[in-house]
């Protein structure tokens, strides 16, 4: 039984110590915001100059001038602060962030990963993730373990353009938690009654215990 | 356009223009406009309807995205590219997010018709700011390694390698803000300050839509100010809707 | 000192210290140290007090100015020297604006005791906003053609001559403000702002004398925040005179 | 009969046309700030992130929070507005700057001035000049034609080590007004009284009507 994306947030939630500066990307990672931490408390940095947000506003109490980095309305909680881009990307380049959590289409051996551009596209959508990659202390991936089409995502190389070199600290799927190795892959957690055999199966270079 | 660069004052010459058409007028072909906003926050809807409706041409649009992907449709740079009215942009993103959304934006560029700078977010507000700040260039270790960095000049300082980055300079910005002063003080609420400031800075003329009346010098402490009045030189209030743009409840609620 | 670098959280984790000393207490010899300050808004004199008290050694300490041309004189960077702490300076001025006024430091300058590098003040306060926004380095066209440039990289770009310049990166900030919350957001008051807020950025560790009671998280809109708490790291309150310093009218009002 | 220091900066404060953000300098400059403009309206910055203060407080009123360049406790007008020191260079580097107002040691027939460094110093005091004379899109200085001893301020080359290359726009001293030329010194003004021969016999280049 694979993890869902929630099950996938937690476990890279409780990853997260205290005190820590997480900045979340935009799709599966911002689920993370959601995640109760217990004793744990960490500061959500939103690239558009967000600092200190909270969950995701319930419906009709929106405050249209205030998004995170998905655009979606969220909430601050007592202590936030409000910076312009270049400011906010200050904090970002300037190595403030203890985490990053990014969707990805593919991760690699290497720590390699690529998020922004598609097959055959022209064009891409960077956003952010350049910079957050280029500069968070850690790199945290949220992505499915296959394509549609069953493709593995962890690769050896990424074969998309990649969006930084080795950079990623971790990678989260449905079927488990894995560390890049420069190789391939170390299992650090299982998704319930997933096999190393199974995730083997579904992964294009060596996996570890 | 009237303005010399950088021109401005405290308060007796008058910033505040009639209306949207009069705000960007003047408004030159070939302009490189920046454009505020990030998600709907600080977009500047109603400059950019004006900007339709003015038909300045070949221009060069800079924002974090070209827009279009959500639903209702708001004014975006997308409507000025459908409207032949756009030469080059330079975003952050030239495609959707998500690949099931195609930004209106994406055939024309696909096709050849429009062109295209992708820079990463970091990197382009702070190619704004420099612009602004007349620091010409800088290093930065964003996009260092990937497509982006192809046949550009790096260096390595202090044992990392790091690419060099030319400022940004913009002609015209167009933004939204919550309040300003008659002097030209802004501010702005929540995340509406996004790029603003630092469009502000990079350009010559700053035309700003505003939500809240215009309020009279020194209305505004001047602690409380966050971007300063000598950088802008035309206001215009946004009247309530229908006749004037408000940000709407997102249908698709992710960017 | 026990934080690890820009380590920070919003409101549970307390940031409030008791007193000066405790403020300042595990500044390890050698370490670099930005003193926040432009005449006399925004210098923190207590915590400057303090560290004389502390007696970390070695020290290299950057600000404006070293201070002492001025009666009263106040806690500042030369009294820091004549107690044997200072190694190095970084300022943008390393004697008085008036040729009949001697700073404190200048005599230890002149003998070689302390080393110094004086910088423009736009470039020292670029260096400083560079190593908190992670730019490494970046060009200006300060100081071209002057004795400063001696030696040094310059390029030409648009025509112009332009000198690369480094980031300054700072291990503690010694900042006053005029307000904080319990998370560590700060508001100056007036030109007291002047610095600090980059100084903030390109360290560490930012410690700061607060002016008013520290408020609880919140109580500052988060629009009207200046240098964000995640910044700060120590916070402590200074007591009304004469156990806390204050400014107090100059003698001579030139700088 | 020379020009006071307060002739001086009235002479230089006729130049300033309406809507020019004017910096004032330490010293001599700062009188500027009190030469009523009658119809035309400058905004004042100083270089430590003050935009549009006014005259100097009256002993007792200061506001110690509030200082200009030269560490004097001025007033805000209404429209003021605080920046921080990086903000306030941006500003001055940007070009937005219509004029700088400095007092000098030197002035150069070919545009150079030196005002940061004494004969034989081994520091100085640089401030924000340089990034000042470097951007602002006209430069002035104040200064008075000779030195304690007589001898001449405005020179062929300058001798002391200079602020900036070829960037002076105009100088006032009590004899008059002047403009570099390049080969010399061309009169834009002449203090009451005092003759072309007078001038010419305290300048140490050539000056023209």
């Amino acid at each position: 039984m694979s993890w869902t994306r929630m099950q996938m947030a937690e476990r890279l939630a409780r990853e997260f110590e205290d005190g820590w500066i997480v900045n979340l990307g935009v799709g599966m990672p911002t689920l993370i915001a959601d995640v109760p931490l217990g004793d744990r408390e960490v500061v959500f940095h939103s690239e558009n100059g967000v600092i200190g947000y909270g969950p995701v506003t319930p419906p009709g109490q929106e405050d249209l001038h205030l998004v995170n980095a998905g655009g979606q309305n969220v909430t601050l909680l007592p202590g936030a602060a409000i910076v312009h881009h270049a400011d906010s990307f200050a904090l970002i380049r300037g190595g403030r962030m203890d985490v990053t959590v990014m969707g990805a289409y593919e991760a690699a051996a290497n720590g390699d990963f690529a998020n922004w551009k598609v097959k055959g596209a022209k064009g891409g959508g960077i956003g952010g993730a350049m910079d957050l990659a280029a500069s968070a202390k850690r790199v945290f991936l949220m992505l499915e373990h296959r394509t549609r089409d069953g493709s593995p995502r962890l690769l050896p190389r990424c074969t998309l353009p990649i969006t930084a070199r080795g950079v990623v600290t971790l990678v989260a799927t449905d079927l488990g938690l894995f560390a890049p190795t420069g190789e391939g892959f170390a299992v650090r957690d299982l998704a319930p009654g997933v096999t190393l055999d199974e995730v083997r199966a579904a992964t294009a270079c060596p996996v570890t215990e | 356009m009237a303005e010399r660069d950088g021109d401005g004052s405290m308060t007796r010459r008058n910033k505040v223009v009639a209306d949207f058409d009069a705000a960007v007028a003047g408004i030159p072909d070939g302009a490189t406009i920046a454009f505020g906003g990030f998600a709907q926050p600080g977009v500047p809807f109603n400059l950019i309807a004006a900007l339709g409706r003015q038909g300045a041409k070949r221009l060069t649009c800079i924002a974090n995205t070209t827009g279009g992907a959500h639903k209702p449709r708001m004014p975006d740079i997308g409507m000025l590219v459908e409207n032949g009215q756009v030469a080059k942009v330079v975003c952050s993103f030239t495609a959707a997010t998500r690949a099931s959304d195609m930004l209106p934006f994406t055939p024309y560029y696909e096709r050849g018709e429009v062109e295209a700078e992708i820079v990463p977010q970091g990197t382009l507000a702070e190619r704004l700011r420099a612009a602004g700040a007349g620091i010409p260039a800088f290093y930065t270790p964003t996009a260092v390694g990937t497509e982006l960095a192809e046949g550009r000049e790096t260096r390595v300082i202090n044992g990392r390698e790091v690419l060099l980055e030319y400022a940004l300079p913009v002609d015209v910005a167009l933004l939204r803000a919550h309040q300003a002063d008659e002097a030209g003080n802004l501010r702005f609420r929540r995340s509406q300050r996004n790029f603003a400031p630092l469009m502000a800075m990079a350009a010559k003329t700053v035309i700003v839509e505003v939500e809240e009346p215009i309020l009279p010098a020194g209305a505004i402490d001047p602690d409380d100010v966050h971007t300063p009045g000598i950088l802008v030189q035309r206001l215009v209030a946004i009247p309530p809707p229908p006749h004037g743009i408000w940000p709407v409840r997102r249908e698709v609620p992710a960017r």
